[in-house]
């Protein structure tokens, strides 16, 4: 086990923009990192290029004392020991779903009882022993997924990837199989990185998360810390279901804001220069004591209702509420916290 | 001892030739390979060029062939005892080759032809329109004989093909063309050796062969030695056979006729004094033979 | 090592995947199959041309007719190929027309019967002594012109003779049509043929090129249509114009032959760079999962394709075949064929007295199956490294590969006596007169036949399957038989019998390299032929035809052990 | 417009269980019908069924009075009018996305102008106006999935079937894409089927939410009355993050359970028959008039913690708090509604 080290990692496809540019991050001993961003902003060509498969056009990426790649050298991925999930899958169609999960061990030579005791053990794992002997075209998309978890899980990696490994699981086997994970990655001490859009996932796995924007790394911090102090308006817009507020706040007022300034800062007419405030709806309370907003949409989420407020100038601000609340209907609301991006 | 031998005679013929050889000669082994005249010589050029020729003789249609490489110094000069019973013009005079058979070329026509031709110029009268083709020379050795004999005759001459040319006559491949246009029907007459149009016919063929009145061009088979030759001795010994008297019967037990005097004619044949052989000067033809060749093309298209 | 430093600036281009010695293996097969061969004769050819005065067959207006036949019976031949091939392939693979095994095995035998006998059957059908015609009373006047004797009748033959490689060509990438986006266009609201023009043959179009090339350059080197059909018409093309060349040997032949086989070469490169062209900016690659075959109801018109596929079979199979083994039965040319001429004399001839048909079956059945098997072994690697190293480099190695395939048999024959006439260096054997020179050169004159529907097949690989294998820590060798090869198998088996079909029949590279016991099956037929007797030659191709149905349905009943997908007559 | 009327459908790929069996259900005129259920229980067949490409072995589909499919013949797919985002998005790879995207447009012959504005207004929509001109094997997963979006919504069809279409999609592109299928739905009136594995996609948009298991229709109802009163085990489970706690409760009792039956049942001793009652973390509360009970894990999700915990007969419930709390530690929780499934 090692660290492991992104180094100025850039990619370029030759068009435009590049997909991935000056990326430098460190991945602790045995860590567990969330890799966050908007779509098409260059996560699963990072992966790509940690596995071996794009080779960066400048910058290097070292496992430890060990260089992996830069834009002269790199050591082909079957030399990595790493596993991957991909977006895409990837299964072999000519292959059983056994055949499927068992190849990595095949490979390693390792075959007969022991071969069939852990490919047995990781269908187990994904909850697909029945489908053993199927092949893949005839799985549903949410089966292929998990054979392809079940193929990354099978050995002992030392960095394990996954990118959106379960963006077609249902709930419930998300939460086992994030449970499996880090069940996973206490076992083997394996360095993770994984690529999702659901947050709660990330915050719930992950010791890092890193969020990039357009090709860059944007911030990068432990979960609780990039919730609550995100840096800028990427990632406060990203992280969390926020809203983003113009206000104007002054410029050595604390970054956490509280109620007071903050009701001042709404309540005051469109002068000085205007701050971008990060605000959580899970902090918009209905409060006799607050300001009358109005409700300009009321969505049923089944947990609770998601509500859109306006505020006097007409900026929307995201609440939750446990009963739903008429549109256009007025109610007192107030904000214990925001923050100063 | 063995033997390479390179010839163009046909499958059937080749091996009978060399099963009479072997017997006569136990313990001579024969390694033969036959191909058209033309893919033979490709291959043999081919050899010499990389410096390695495989075949220790040559037996090949048309004297032509023979001089050209004699002229290249390609052939071995012997002299074998057997050249006493043949026509001074039946052999080279420097013993590089020797004829061993008499190809003629004449007429064949289809049973259900609506004429029945007796001369060459039979083929350029209007009932032959559209209806006679030939072997092409740039195909087949013995056909540039033809052409060159005939074109070398008073009265025939290249005047004579163009006459054809006009007719609506074709030059197809080679001999065995003619003979599948002719047997089918697809043409009504043609000119092709006699060897193949009669034994056609004794099948039961409906073809009929005719020996023109103005003569025929022949073609001698010659046999000849290469100066590489790494079996000479064996090589001797498979000349001597063939223009022998028992050679000679040979090719006549497989429908040819012999070279040698004093050997009779195979069944279907008429008799020898009644085939008019037209001459030819073998070296003037190999001087001139690319010049005919041309000319040929010109009268007959590109091909 | 040029190759490498190519790749890496190029954009998009994935770390090197393979080991160090694919590119030197890969350089030196080619060089060794495609390039030393032409470099003897562009030697050879180079003396003659100091020597005699062969430069003047370029200013010869003979020449520039035979480039014009060329390219046109070249590219009518190709189109009629693609015609027929094409209709096969989508019909069998995509409709639901009964009967598809038996339309693919039969389709894949007009190979087998030469061309000649094809063209002597067509010739015979519609020429005066045709007994169809007769019985109809319409047959023509004995000498009536033949029609097939035409630039038009030489493509016809041309495209019926490689209809089949369009078809396997075709075919093998079909099987990787994605279900779901033929699904997703008919949803879209587009009829089943809209689909077919957007969606399927698009995505088929590396198969379609693939075939289309091949069929063109089989067109550009053919010797034996043009010879039987051009010549008794005067019109030549290239090969037939080279072989009147070899016919006047004379000391500027060497000059002439290279410089004829360098405008065949020419023309061949001009077509493969077309090719290249088409292919180039596209991306064929599908993702994700594929493989589920789209089946097209062809409801009331299923009747009338059947009928007309039936009507193509018929004029390139059956009418052939039965002419081939009707003069068989009789003794002699023209020879009508009745109770009373009818005999079998011939069979019993060849297979019982000449020694030399079973020398010849073992011998052409030892190359065929060697060089079809053994091509893969340069194929496989060629054309995943082609693939992987797209560029300059790739495109040149790939018209290397198609030349000694364009070039005339013949003139390959002389370039490998040329190159290996004298001894071997260093080993002092030689190679000449042993039958490893004919597979030699079998091996460089069908490279060409079997890379192509390799490299279609790999052109529509979803690269995301090689990586998944990669990152499981599969090396090289492991990926390439657990992963790449069973995904390539469709498309190798379709080489592989390609291979053989065209090596079983093959006559002018053969006929200048063979020597004393290593004659093969279509230089036995030709020399027979050759020497009047066709019954012999006809009973031999019968054989030889009935040999190879008995392989093929051997194979078939084999299929259940086969991987899936390699028997390209299957879906 | 017209109902669709799904008709003891059945489909039986030949392998054991049919993969959807005896499913009736109507979709309303213009209705937004949810399709949720567990992986690989059948959504994806249903949806493949109603646009024809599968053909039920049993049953029926009807769109109004006109008989789409039955188990003897089926209406072409081309001829239903309709329009479907597939799970494996089934882009086509040798056309630009601009082309995938107008594809369906030039088959009803518009071309030049009006092709180009419809295509433009398509691609703005999911965002990718600067990439019409590439091809799929360029793009990342995110993108790929909103060509297939966009390719889908760029007609009119009668039935949009929508296969998880938002699965590789960040929260926030997700909300608007949401906004998007809301404001399509309303101006085309469109009837719509959607599968999708998150629920408050599904809550949000749906007019009926219909819950599958292993092939069959559990319960279909609007998404309010599905959260507040599902029906059995299965349903219960799978919408929202319920705890299923087998407690003592009389046959008698109301289906809704209040705080003192609840408290009652957790502590009563183990005899009677014990019933599923489903609990709600949402409805899991601090409480110092609870009943202490001990933490087992306590995991960040940014807005909140997870916590789950463990009654005194060792059943988990789980909970959210807006701290955390050290495993191991007890807290006083009361829990404010129960549901008796
Ligand atoms: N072609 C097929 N042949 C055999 N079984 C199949 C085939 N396609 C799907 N199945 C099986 O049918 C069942 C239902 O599949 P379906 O794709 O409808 O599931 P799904 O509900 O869409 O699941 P997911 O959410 O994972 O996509 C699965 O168990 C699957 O394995
Ligand atoms: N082969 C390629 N050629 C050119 N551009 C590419 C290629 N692959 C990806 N890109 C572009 O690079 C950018 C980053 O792509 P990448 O796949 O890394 O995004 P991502 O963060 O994984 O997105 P998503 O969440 O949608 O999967 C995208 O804008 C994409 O269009
Ligand atoms: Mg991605
Ligand atoms: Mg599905």
């Amino acid at each position: 086990m090692a660290q492991l080290i992104l180094n100025h990692l850039t990619k370029d496809f030759g068009g435009g923009r590049p997909a991935v540019s000056d990326v430098s991050l460190t991945v602790r001993e045995g860590g567990f990192l969330a890799l966050l961003g908007p779509s098409g902003c260059g996560k699963t060509t990072v992966l790509r290029m940690i596995a071996g498969f794009e080779q960066p056009t400048d910058g290097s990426i070292d496992y430890g004392e060990r260089r992996l790649s830069d834009a002269a050298r790199a050591l082909p991925p079957e030399k990595r020991n790493m596993a991957m999930v991909f977006q895409s899958y990837a299964l072999w169609p000519h292959m059983t779903v056994a055949e499927n999960v068992g190849y990595p061990l095949k490979v390693r030579g390792i075959s007969g009882e022991t071969w069939r005791r852990k490919v047995g053990e990781a269908l187990a794992l994904v909850k697909l022993t029945d489908y053993a002997e199927r092949r893949p075209a005839a799985l549903s998309g949410g089966q292929r997924q998990r054979v392809a978890l079940a193929r990354c899980l099978v050995t002992s990696p030392d960095v394990v990837l996954l990118d959106e490994p379960l963006a077609n699981l249902d709930q419930h086997l998300r939460k086992s199989m994030e449970e499996t994970f880090r069940i996973f990655h206490e076992r083997s001490g394996a360095t993770m990185i994984y690529v999702t859009h659901d947050q709660s996932e990330a915050m719930a796995l992950a010791t890092d998360v890193a969020v990039m924007s357009e090709g860059r790394l944007v911030q990068m911090a432990p979960p609780a810390e990039i919730y609550a102090r995100p840096e800028g308006a990427v990632v406060g817009g990203l992280i969390g279901r926020g809203s983003i507020l113009k206000l104007p706040v002054a410029e050595h007022a604390p970054r956490a804001l509280g109620w007071p300034r903050l009701r001042d800062a709404i309540g005051s007419a469109g002068d000085g220069l205007r701050r971008d405030v990060l605000v959580r709806p899970e902090h918009v309370r209905l409060d006799a004591e607050g300001i009358p907003l109005e409700v300009k949409a009321c969505v049923y989420e089944g947990e609770r209702f998601a509500l859109t407020l306006v505020l006097p100038d007409s900026q929307a601000l995201k609440a939750y509420g446990d009963r739903a609340i008429p549109v256009g209907q007025k109610a007192n609301f107030s904000i214990s916290s925001g923050w100063r991006l | 001892e063995s033997l390479v031998l390179y010839t163009s005679q046909p499958n059937e013929d080749a091996q009978a030739t060399v099963d009479a050889f072997k017997a006569a000669n136990p313990g001579v082994e024969v390694e033969w390979v036959r191909e058209g005249t033309t893919k033979l010589m490709a291959k043999l050029m081919a050899e010499i060029e990389a410096g390695n020729p495989v075949a220790d003789v040559l037996l090949i249609a048309d004297t032509v062939t023979m001089q050209r490489l004699k002229e290249a110094g390609q052939l071995l000069a012997y002299k074998s005892p057997e050249a006493a019973s043949y026509d001074a013009a039946l052999y080279d005079a420097d013993g590089a080759y020797y004829s061993t058979k008499m190809i003629t070329t004449g007429i064949i026509y289809n049973t259900s032809a609506p004429a029945k031709p007796a001369g060459w110029q039979d083929l350029a009268k209007a009932d032959a329109k559209g209806l006679v083709t030939m072997p092409s020379p740039l195909t087949s050795g013995a056909a540039l004989i033809h052409a060159q004999t005939l074109a070398g005759i008073d009265g025939l001459g290249w005047d004579y093909y163009k006459a054809l040319a006009e007719n609506g006559a074709t030059a197809a491949g080679g001999n065995g063309g003619v003979l599948k246009a002719v047997a089918t029907g697809e043409k009504a007459y043609g000119m092709i050796v006699d060897f193949m149009a009669i034994r056609e016919k004794a099948k039961g063929a409906p073809v009929e062969f005719v020996f023109p009145a103005e003569g025929v061009s022949a073609v001698t088979e010659p046999v000849g030695i290469l100066k590489t030759a790494k079996n000479p001795d064996a090589a001797k010994k498979f000349v001597d056979f063939l223009i022998s008297e028992e050679g000679q019967k040979t090719a006549v037990k497989m429908g040819y006729i012999p070279a040698r005097n004093g050997v009779a004619l195979p069944e279907g044949y008429p008799s020898r004094e009644t085939i008019k052989v037209l001459p030819i000067d073998a070296a003037a033809a190999v001087k001139n033979s690319d010049a005919d060749l041309k000319i040929f093309s010109g009268i007959f298209g590109t091909n | 090592m040029a190759v490498a430093r190519t790749s890496r600036v190029k954009p998009g281009a994935s770390p090197a995947g393979e080991p160090r010695w694919l590119v030197p293996f890969v350089l030196a097969c080619l060089f060794l199959l495609c390039a030393l061969p032409l470099i003897s004769l562009v030697k050879a050819g180079f003396a003659g041309l100091v020597s005699g005065n062969s430069i003047g067959v370029l200013t010869e207006p003979a020449t520039y007719a035979a480039i014009r036949n060329t390219l046109l019976t070249a590219t009518g031949g190709m189109l009629i190929s693609v015609v027929i091939g094409a209709l096969f392939a989508f019909s069998v693979s995509l409709t639901d027309i009964r009967g598809k095994l038996t339309l693919s095995f039969a389709f894949m035998l007009p190979m087998m019967i030469p061309p000649q006998v094809t063209a002597l059957a067509w010739v015979e059908m519609t020429g005066p002594a045709s007994p169809l015609l007769k019985t109809l009373g319409i047959a023509p006047p004995l000498g009536s012109p033949q029609p097939l004797y035409s630039l038009f009748g030489i493509s016809v033959l041309l495209g019926v003779q490689h209809a089949p490689l369009v078809f396997l060509a075709l075919k093998a990438g079909l099987a990787a049509s994605p279900r779901d986006g033929v699904e997703a266009a008919r949803l879209s609201g587009a009829s089943p043929f809209r689909v077919f023009l957007d969606i399927v043959a698009p995505l088929a179009a590396p198969g379609l090129i693939a075939g289309a090339a091949i069929a063109f350059v089989s067109g550009v080197g053919n010797f034996g249509i043009p010879a039987i059909l051009g010549i008794p018409a005067g019109i030549s093309v290239l090969p037939t114009l080279i072989y009147t060349r070899l016919a006047s040997f004379g000391s500027g032949t060497f000059g002439e032959i290279a410089l004829l086989s360098s405008l065949i070469a020419a023309i061949a490169a001009a077509g493969l760079i077309l090719q290249q062209r088409a292919l180039s900016g596209r991306d064929y690659r599908i993702i994700g999962l594929s493989g589920a075959n789209a089946a097209f109801s062809l409801g009331r018109f299923r009747v009338a394709v059947e009928l007309g596929l039936a009507a193509i079979l018929f004029l390139v199979l059956v009418a052939p075949l039965a002419a081939l083994i009707a003069s068989s039965l009789v003794p002699a040319y023209g020879v009508p064929l009745n109770w009373q001429t009818m005999s079998l004399r011939a069979y019993e001839e060849i297979l019982f007295r000449q020694t030399m048909t079973l020398s010849a079956f073992t011998n052409s059945l030892f190359l065929a199956s060697s060089a079809a098997l053994g091509l893969l072994v340069v194929a496989l690697p060629a054309a995943y490294l082609m693939n992987r190293r797209k560029g300059v480099l790739a495109n040149t190695l790939g018209i290397l590969i198609e030349i000694p395939y364009a070039l005339p048999g013949i003139v390959l024959a002389v370039a490998f006596i040329l190159t290996f006439a004298a001894p071997l260096p260093i080993l002092n054997v030689s190679l000449y007169g042993t039958i490893w020179i004919i597979l030699i050169a079998y091996f460089s004159s069908f490279l060409a036949v079997n890379l192509k529907p390799v490299m279609s097949a790999f052109l529509q690989m979803d690269p995301s399957l090689e990586e998944a294998a990669r990152l499981s820590g599969a090396g090289f060798f492991r990926r390439m038989r657990d992963v790449i090869l069973p995904l390539v198998a469709p498309a190798a088996g379709a080489s592989i019998i390609l291979v053989f079909l065209i090596a079983t029949n093959e006559l002018t590279v053969s006929a200048l390299l063979w020597s004393a016991g290593t004659q093969t099956l279509g230089v036995a037929i030709f020399n027979l032929d050759d020497s009047g007797s066709s019954d012999l030659a006809s009973a031999l191709s019968v054989l030889v035809v009935v040999m190879v149905m008995a392989l093929m349905a051997a194979l078939e009943t084999l299929a259940n052990y086969l991987p899936e997908g390699v028997l390209p007559w299957r879906n």
